[in-house]
């Protein structure tokens, strides 16, 4: 259970169902000091060397730490650039939360409000000089600056205030930022506000990532990055090709988590995911080194790649760690019931169906994610095991007893061609229920803009959110946070009791406990509010050339990481 | 002849200009906000408005505009990027690299993917609209009328995708597209862009030998090719010195308007080829309300119909003298 | 210029006054301007007579449509008049010419493009009655009928389409359509060049016999001299817009002054039962362009008895000594007047 | 007097005749008539057949669809039920969808081409009769939409055509792509064929026979309608027998680039381009609306040559 | 009397058309002597070209069918291969077209033009035609020949290019030079300076030509021999005087009523040929001009409708009627 809707049976024939792939969810631990520190654990046959090509749709927008908060800029910047902390695979499917360039994940005091990281012996930047506290700390005041727009902002305001720009304004105009305390070259103090026991998990975030000082060049800086990692950027031309040769100032026995094994990185941008997959189970020449890091196997292809054993040894998967959600607009869908009766008649496998079947989605039944929740706990309110494809009787038993028996629902969608398809099947379903659904496509470029306005007209809606780390904190106090245009509380959701309950669980001090409760507050919010229709949850397969070992997906981000990625000889 | 030049070239400056304001204005009233897509996940008012801020978008409409359209002649200076110099189409909002460096960047792609599908489909359009015309009726002619109809009824999506399935991922009788500089190694920059070539000449192959072969009927019945053979020349020098040069005339035109569409127009291509070129990059522009992105690449594409137009202008008066002096 | 009035009686009809059309020739840099102008038709006088046919004969080019289509005011005169029974058109608007349409009509060179292929015979007849509201007794299609019938075409053909028609048929249609709004003055302009000798006779016959027994005028533009002496009372000869000589059939045909008419009736191919050699003279070269016409006497390019004063005066449109009354002539030094007089052969090819 | 061949055969009519002994001609007309039939008789068709194109019988009938959302049937799900298969995902009848694809893509297709036609010839007749100002400001506007990159502009601009329409809080109309489609295919259409008629109306000017209407003293209004106008069916008719195909392929081709019709009306740009992602598992997907749009247009095309011919007696093919 | 330079037999053109088959020429005969101009004369459609360019070998062999015999100085043009043909036309026999603007490519100046012919035949070289190009403008009387030979057709007046066009036809100093409606396109004074000018290159070289126009004038003032066609076929055939001055077949008789002349009386009608000209798709049985002529009567109705007249008789002045001589004189009178 927990993965409802993981693959069943396998077989070779087009009529035949999906494959079977035992899903693990990962383990995510704490790790020591020890743990800390280099090598990182080379998986099963890696050799150093070779050139490793990767393809994928869209190049990266940003280097300049900062300014990442997505996945696959995240995941490029762990081969240039390290941050406090990091994720170390131990095997596959099993993590621990490190020390990157400090020596552990650092030592909370003053009841987890003062974190104290030392710095690792030898850690240097591309040109050979030592990274030291002060660049650690201006690569954190940085981030207050105008012009950084895009990445994670926690521990800003634990640092400061929830308007934390208002409250400082960069280091630019020589201010430097008082609850960073830097006492040493090798010791760095961060001073918050309120207790953090999370904090180690929140310095992992790529966002928090370092720049030094000396080389900052502000808003240039995102277009020439200075590495702290294994590689150099050597070639960038934009949205086309990346090349990446070795940084000779990376130290790997100061690096627990990246193995670094090619000795060149050549990316290939602007290929869509069908002719990227097509070269890839093609597998011809130089292709045999290629891979791709986020360019899953579409759905069109999936009976094929999943079909063909003899892609099976070139073949990965993982299922989403983001949550999929349909929110309900609580100001405009008032009564329960009716928002019960939608998540029972939920056409959870036809949707499943639409994008590929059991192997290209999974049926989640809770808002947390298991990839991401350390913790985690399933339950199933609306019948969805038994009843995959809805359960319509039910609904509208709970319709008629409702305010309104045959409620309009406005359903707003972004539309793309998969939503489209999807819609066609809610709407299917939903209208068999009585709820009659009337379908507004929205631009897919101000889709965010036109559901994020309090005011909007619409009843239901899709919306994404992942966790910044394996925790219900990046996710609950979000999802359900404060309401305001632009804000990600889609469904409006302002009930006093849960949000009570939400910052007395931030305020714990034991993880552990935390993560319960999340849990908990998790199935409380379905059970009494039922805010949001638990969707569909993609699982990505992904393919990879054969001449390429140790690729893995990353079951937190979603993506194929570079740690471990060598060429076979 | 200079003369002409001059005032064609005005001419174009002006519609470009047309169509830039046309693109920028437009553009406003689209209903995406850049600086919403460049502000993040999470953004709130003051970051948004620093975003617009950032992207110099909380100038007025108007001056937004004069000084993209002066950039381009005078260079201009962006905050915190530095200057920009002379022919300066701006920073692209999303990367925040000179659109001009990535334009000029994906441009010899499709241009080299343009003028090899021409040469290909102009030489094989025009050689079997000239046999077809000279054999009028009989069995090559009536082959070539076929397969130029259904080369003109297929799709390059269509045809792209079955030939890359077929003759790359299946049998691999053609490499993947790919494009290497032609100055890096010649041969590989055909081989790369064999199949392109292949199948955009499939499709307009089609509409030169119709051309040809109709305005070579039409050009073997005129009165000085008549005269030509009143003369005693032999019937090679009948058809290509005297009726080739009057049928040359409607297919330069056309071949103009295909090169400006084929540059300006090769969305449709690069995507199905997967291809870097311009053409993806304008989408990529539209897809991510990348104002100057969009703007370079219109102006590119503008620029080629427009450009290509002038070229056969002055092909005609090397083509046909007559005009030479009006 | 006073009176031009020949010796057939009648009181003028269509008076044409100091009449000039200059069309702009554009071009330039950048923006189009005027860079020059064809100067078609440069000041002329000319006037026709109820009744009377006027010929107008000159080499192409020289401006004698654009005159004719002057006098049917489809193109407005760059300056000069237009007189019509008294009433200046020269510059009405289309509301003001209304009342006098119906009396001007024409008469086109190509049978081919002056009939709307996609209309019927009928409709082409009939449809100048319609558009100017004239509803004969008996109905349009009656009187339709009746005029195929005149201009000798199978009343039947009504229902025909002119592609149907041989190229005089098509003629005669364009004739019945001059005639069904009843003109007094019909335009004209080469209806006979683009058919064959036989043909062409059958409709100069025609328009002979229309004005006979109708009385209707006609201003016959030709380049065929002797079509023009055959229909026409009076005959002006133009040259690079400008009128050099008017009078007569009899006194332009037998007593020309102008060199350029001398010129002109030596080259007509003649079949003679005489063989009494005929002058022979041989111009050189071709109409010079009306773009820059010659500056005073506008033939003397081309005329062997230009002197200096040819370049610098223009000569006046008038009688000279030893004419009749209404024969003027624009030449400071006319011919003997008779058409027996030495040959000259200025092309240096048939210098022999 | 008797004229030669007299036959009394209007010119429409003789070209109805030289068109009949076109054996290509008329086989191409039946074709692209079948392919009106189908369109206008869709619902009929689906009511005959029992099915209708919305239904999603692969996903409520169990045993039609595998867990990928691919037939299980082979050749795309072909069977007595579902004629020309299902369609892999949704599961819907393809051949509903095809009959449906097929009345909206002809529905746009048609009504921009009337309309690219009606503006076209409005504007080309004007600037070619009015010359001038008229004609050098008409020019440069054609020029100029001609220099736009249409596809590009449509792609970026698809928005903004619908917001003239609609804000976009407020219901959105399934018919708003299909007008915002016709107006984008409308607004780079017509300049084409405006200039065309303008030089057709050039050179029909010079016309003796507009002369001599403007002699018997008709309206500006008259010439045009009943002068000019009747000369310029061929090209009309011509230019407007090639743009049909030509748009439906463009409509096509912008479904292709994701900004064509979309769901749940039936669109058969659409389905071609679902069958090129799909071709390798389900390619009767592929063939069934691929081919149906090939013949479609090479018979729309064999249909505007043989029209062409039948207007033009001197070329021989 | 010697074999005649060019000599035309029994000629019989045919074009099938989709229309059916056009009898363009229908038994036509006549004779060139060397020095000689012979006149052809007729109603547009009569035949007149298709017989000179049928003479020259340039009818698209796909739809004509062509029988009788062409003997030129004695050789048989009709069957002759194609490279004979190519090396006959240009050099021993040239021939001039109405149209000088469409008939000179736009795309070559004239120097071109009339050089390539030269090399094509003599073998000359590049400079040696353009000298020979540049000779013979000064011969047809271009001005300044040494700079218009490099002018393209479209720099030359209308005169001035078939002045080029007959410089190009007798570059090789051909033998027969056929000339179709040379003058039709131009103004009488330029008319009569290129009818002047064949003339005198004539006289100088002693070119047959072949003069085609449907203008009685200009066969008048400018050819020995006339030959009267109508529908394809010879109607009447004799030297100018005899043709023109004694016209024996109703249709010459037309022809001539049909033209005012400078001389004639003004005020009688003119006495046109009724009717139009017969479709040769379909041409009348019998003598194909008796439906528009008024003699039939006299002739003997039967016969006119049935049967096809001869030209008789074969030399000299012949015609193809039924009337007897002193009927045709008694009406001519
Ligand atoms: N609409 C016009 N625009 C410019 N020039 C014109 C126009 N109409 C006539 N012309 C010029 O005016 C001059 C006189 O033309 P017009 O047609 O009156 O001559 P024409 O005597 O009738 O000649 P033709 O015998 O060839 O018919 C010519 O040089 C001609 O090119
Ligand atoms: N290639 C052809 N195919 C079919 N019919 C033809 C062809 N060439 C000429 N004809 C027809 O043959 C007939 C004679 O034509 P021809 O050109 O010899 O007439 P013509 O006497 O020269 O007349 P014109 O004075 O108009 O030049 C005409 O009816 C013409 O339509
Ligand atoms: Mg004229
Ligand atoms: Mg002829
Ligand atoms: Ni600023």
């Amino acid at each position: 259970e927990g993965n409802q809707g993981a693959p069943a049976a396998s077989g070779d024939t087009p009529g035949a169902t999906a494959p079977t792939a035992a899903y693990k969810p990962p383990t995510i631990t704490v790790g020591t000091a020890d743990d800390s520190k280099g090598p990182a654990i080379a998986p099963e046959g890696a050799v150093k060397g070779g050139t490793v090509t990767m393809l994928d749709r869209d190049d990266f927008s940003h280097f300049d730490p900062a300014q990442i908060y997505i996945n696959t800029e995240a995941n490029f910047n762990r081969l240039i650039g390290r941050a406090l902390t990091g994720y170390k695979r131990i095997t596959a499917g099993d993590f621990k939360l490190v020390g990157d360039l400090a020596t552990d994940t650092g030592t909370p005091s003053d009841g987890g409000k003062t974190w104290t990281f030392t710095l690792k012996d030898g850690v240097k930047w591309q040109d050979g000089t030592p990274i030291t506290s002060e660049d650690v700390k201006w690569s954190m005041e940085r981030t207050f600056a105008s012009f950084i727009t895009q990445g994670p902002t926690y521990v800003q305001q634990w640092l400061t205030d929830v308007d934390y720009k208002k409250a400082y304004q960069g280091p630019y105009d020589g201010k430097s930022l008082d609850s960073i305390e830097t006492p040493d070259d090798k010791t760095i103090v961060y001073k918050f506000k309120t207790p953090h026991a999370d904090a180690s998990y929140a310095f992992a975030m790529a966002g928090y990532g370092i720049v030094p000082k000396a080389k900052d060049t502000k808003e240039k800086y995102d277009k020439e990055p200075f590495s702290s990692g294994p590689y150099i950027i050597k070639s960038h031309l934009v949205d086309k090709s990346i090349d990446l040769e070795r940084n000779p100032n990376w130290d790997p026995a100061t690096d627990p988590i990246r193995g670094a094994y090619p000795d060149k990185w050549h990316m290939e941008f602007g290929q869509e995911a069908l002719q990227i997959n097509d070269r890839l189970i093609a597998d011809s020449g130089a292709d045999q080194t290629a891979m791709t890091f986020y360019a899953s196997v579409p759905p069109e292809r999936l009976q094929q790649v999943l079909g063909d054993s003899s892609l099976a040894s070139r073949r990965l998967n993982s299922p989403s760690p983001y949550g999929n959600y349909y929110y309900f607009n609580l100001d405009r869908m008032k009564d329960p019931k009716v928002r019960q009766a939608i998540n029972f008649a939920w056409p959870s496998k036809q949707i499943q169906q639409t994008l590929g079947g059991p192997a290209a989605a999974a049926l989640p039944t809770t808002i947390l994610n298991e990839n991401t929740t350390v913790g985690y706990q399933s339950y199933d309110l609306f019948n969805k095991v038994a009843k995959p494809d809805g359960d319509i009787e039910k609904a509208k038993e709970l319709l008629a007893s409702s305010s309104n028996p045959t409620p309009t629902v406005v359903y707003a969608y972004n539309q793309t061609p998969v939503q489209e398809q999807v819609t066609v099947v809610i709407k299917n379903a939903l209208e068999k229920a009585g709820i009659k659904v009337v379908a507004k496509p929205l631009d897919r470029k101000t889709y965010y803009d036109s559901i994020g306005k309090v005011q909007n007209e619409f009843d239901l809606y899709w919306g994404g959110w992942g966790a910044d780390w394996p925790s219900g904190s990046t996710v609950l106090p979000i999802i359900f946070g404060p309401v305001s245009d632009g804000a990600p509380n889609y469904s409006h959701l302002k009930d006093p009791a849960i949000t009570a309950e939400m910052d007395k669980i931030t305020a714990m001090t034991d993880i552990d406990a935390a993560n319960a409760a999340w849990m908990a507050l998790d199935k409380k919010i379905q059970e009494t509010i039922t805010p949001l229709v638990v969707a569909e949850n993609k699982i990505a397969t992904t393919l990879h050339g054969s001449k390429v070992g140790g690729a893995e997906i990353d079951p937190q981000q979603w993506i194929v990481q570079p740690d471990t990625i060598f060429v076979k000889p | 002849m200079l003369r002409f030049i001059t005032r064609r070239t005005f001419g174009a400056v002006v519609t470009l200009v047309i169509i830039a304001a046309v693109t920028f204005f437009l553009f406003f009233a689209v209903p995406a906000d850049p600086a919403r897509l460049a502000c993040g996940k999470v953004c709130p008012p003051e970051l948004l408005e620093q975003a617009r801020h950032n992207l110099g978008l909380d100038q007025p409409l108007f001056a937004q505009f004069v000084s993209w359209l002066s950039g381009i002649f005078v260079g201009r200076d962006y905050e915190g990027l530095g200057h920009c110099s002379a022919p300066c189409l701006g920073y692209s909002f999303v990367n925040k690299a000179p659109v001009l460096g990535t334009i000029l960047d994906r441009l010899p792609l499709t241009i080299s993917l343009t003028i090899g599908a021409a040469v290909i489909f102009f030489i094989f359009g025009v050689a079997t609209g000239i046999i077809a015309a000279l054999r009028q009726g009989k069995a090559l002619d009536k082959i070539a009328s076929v397969s130029s109809l259904i080369g003109a009824s297929v799709q390059i999506y269509f045809v792209g995708t079955l030939a890359l399935y077929f003759l790359v991922y299946q049998n691999h009788i053609l490499r993947q597209p790919k494009y290497v500089p032609f100055t890096e190694n010649p041969l590989s920059w055909a081989a790369g862009l064999l199949l392109p070539w292949i199948v955009l000449a499939l499709i307009f192959t089609a509409n030169y030998t119709r051309m040809t072969r109709s305005t070579m009927v039409e050009q073997l019945g005129e009165d000085y090719v008549r005269t030509a053979r009143a003369k005693g020349m032999s019937a090679r020098s009948v058809v290509m010195r005297f009726a080739l040069r009057g049928t040359l005339t409607p297919i330069v035109t056309i071949l103009g308007i295909d090169l400006g569409a084929l540059i300006g127009g090769a969305i449709i291509t690069e995507t199905t080829f997967g291809l870097q070129g311009v053409g993806q990059l304008s989408i990529r522009a539209v897809t991510s309300s990348d104002l100057p992105m969009l703007m370079a690449t219109v102006l590119v594409a503008a620029g080629a119909i427009v450009v290509f137009n002038i070229i056969v202008d002055i092909m005609y008066a090397f083509i046909d003298p007559r005009v030479r002096l009006s | 210029m006073s009176e031009t009035t020949g010796e057939s009686g009648g009181e003028a009809l269509l008076e044409l006054s100091g009449l000039k059309k200059h069309f702009p020739l554009t071009g330039g840099l950048i923006f189009k301007r005027q860079v020059g102008q064809v100067h078609a038709v440069d000041g002329i006088d000319l006037t026709v007579h109820a009744g009377e046919t006027l010929g107008l004969v000159g080499e192409s080019g020289c401006g004698k449509s654009t005159t004719g289509r002057l006098a049917a005011r489809l193109l407005e005169p760059t300056a000069g008049n237009i007189r019509y029974a008294g009433q200046e058109i020269g510059h009405a608007s289309r509301r003001g010419l209304k009342p006098i349409r119906a009396e001007i009509q024409m008469i086109f060179q190509d049978p081919y493009s002056s009939l709307n292929p996609r209309h019927t015979v009928g409709s082409i007849v009939g449809g100048p009655m319609e558009i100017n509201g004239i509803n004969p007794a008996g109905g349009v299609k009656n009187r339709v009928q009746e005029l195929l019938e005149i201009v000798g075409l199978n009343p039947e053909h009504y229902n025909r389409f002119p592609h149907e028609f041989s190229g005089g048929q098509r003629q005669r249609i364009g004739v019945a359509r001059a005639l069904s709004l009843n003109p007094k003055l019909i335009i004209a302009d080469e209806p006979v060049s683009a058919l064959d000798v036989s043909i062409q006779a059958q409709v100069v016959n025609l328009l002979q016999q229309l004005q006979r027994d109708m009385g209707i005028a006609f201003l016959f533009i030709a380049h065929d001299l002797a079509v023009v002496r055959h229909f026409s009372q009076r005959v002006a000869v133009m040259y690079l817009g400008k009128i050099v000589e008017i009078a007569d059939r009899d006194s332009l045909y037998t007593r020309p002054r102008h060199p350029y008419t001398h010129a002109l009736l030596s080259a007509v191919p003649e079949v003679t039962e005489d063989d009494e050699p005929r002058e022979r003279i041989r111009l050189a070269g071709d109409v010079p362009s009306p773009i820059n016409p010659p500056s005073g006497c506008r033939f003397r390019t081309r005329c062997w008895k230009a002197q200096d004063k040819c370049a610098t005066e223009e000569p006046p449109l008038v009688r000279l000594e030893g004419n009749k009354e209404g024969h003027l002539t624009a030449c400071h030094f006319p011919e003997q007047p008779s058409v027996h007089g030495r040959d000259v052969v200025l092309d240096p090819a048939l210098r022999s | 007097m008797k004229p030669p061949e007299t036959v009394g055969r209007s010119p429409g009519q003789l070209m109805w005749l030289r068109f009949r002994r076109d054996r290509t001609g008329i086989a191409s007309a039946v074709v692209v008539i079948f392919f009106l039939l189908v369109a206008i008789f869709a619902p009929v068709i689906s009511w005959l057949y029992g099915k209708d194109p919305y239904a999603l019988y692969g996903q409520d009938t169990p045993g039609l669809l595998n867990d990928y959302g691919y037939p299980i049937l082979p050749s795309g799900g072909i069977s007595s039920d579902f004629w020309f298969g299902i369609e892999p995902g949704l599961g819907r009848d393809v051949f509903m969808q095809l009959v449906y694809g097929i009345r909206t893509s002809l529905l746009i297709a048609v009504i921009a081409t009337v309309l690219t036609t009606a503006i076209g010839v409005v504007i080309g007749i004007v600037a070619g009769y009015a010359g001038g100002k008229t004609d050098y400001v008409i020019g440069r506007v054609v020029d100029t939409v001609l220099s736009f990159p249409s596809v590009l502009f449509i792609i970026a601009f698809m928005p903004v055509v619908e917001n003239i329409f609609v804000s976009p809080e407020e219901e959105t109309p399934v018919w708003l792509r299909a007008v915002t489609l016709v107006v984008m295919l409308t607004l780079f259409g017509w300049a084409g064929l405006a200039r065309l008629l303008r030089g057709q109306v050039l050179s029909m000017r010079e016309r003796e026979f507009v002369e001599a209407a403007r002699v018997t003293g008709a309206s500006p209004a008259r010439i045009v309608f009943k002068e000019l106008l009747p000369n310029l069916w061929t090209p009309i008719l011509i230019q407007a027998s090639l743009l049909l195909p030509a748009l439906v392929t463009s409509e096509a081709a912008l479904s292709f680039l994701g900004v064509g019709m979309i769901e749940p009306i039936p669109d058969w740009g659409r389905m071609f381009r679902r069958g090129t992602e799909i071709y390798q598992n389900d390619i009767t997907y592929l063939i069934f609306p691929g081919v149906a749009l090939l013949v479609f247009v090479i018979a729309f095309n064999l249909l505007g040559d043989s029209v062409r011919d039948a207007f033009d007696p001197k070329l021989k093919r | 009397m010697s074999t005649p330079f060019l000599s035309v037999r029994d000629l019989t053109v045919d074009f099938h058309t989709e229309d059916g088959v056009v009898h363009a020429v229908n038994g036509l005969s006549f004779d060139v002597e060397k020095g000689t101009t012979l006149g052809i004369v007729g109603e547009s459609g009569s035949g007149k070209s298709v017989t000179n360019l049928t003479v020259l070998g340039l009818h698209n062999p796909e739809n004509t069918t062509i029988s009788g015999e062409i003997r030129l100085d004695g050789d048989e043009l009709i069957g002759a291969s194609r490279s004979s043909m190519e090396k006959l036309r240009g050099n021993k026999v040239a021939m001039i077209f109405q149209d000088p603007l469409t008939s000179l490519s736009p795309y070559h100046t004239i120097g071109k033009q009339i050089g390539e012919v030269y090399r094509k035949h003599k073998g000359a070289s590049r400079a040696e035609a353009r000298d020979r190009a540049i000779e013979m403008l000064t011969r047809v009387g271009i001005p300044q020949p040494k700079t218009r030979v490099d002018d393209y057709p479209h720099q030359f007046s209308g005169g001035m290019r078939q002045r080029a066009m007959i410089a190009m036809a007798l570059v090789c100093d051909p033998d027969l030079l056929i000339a179709d409606e040379p003058t039709t396109a131009l103004d009488v004074t330029v008319q009569a300076q290129i009818l002047d000018l064949l003339k005198n290159l004539q006289d100088e070289m002693g070119t047959s030509i072949i003069l085609i126009t449907h203008d009685l004038g200009v066969v008048a003032n400018t050819a020995h021999d006339v030959l009267v066609m109508y529908a394809g076929r010879a109607v009447e055939r004799g030297t100018v005087k005899e043709v023109l001055h004694e016209p024996r077949h109703p249709y010459t008789w037309g022809l001539l009523g049909s033209m005012p002349r400078l001389s004639s009386a003004v005020d009688v009608p003119l006495l046109p040929v009724r009717g139009t000209p017969p479709s040769l798709l379909n041409v009348p049985p019998g003598c194909p001009f008796h439906p528009r002529c008024d003699y039939v009567k006299l002739a003997g109705p039967e016969l006119c409708r049935s049967e096809r007249p001869e030209l008789s008789p074969h030399r000299g002045h012949g015609d193809a009627c039924y009337l007897t001589l002193a009927q045709k004189r008694e009406i001519h009178k």
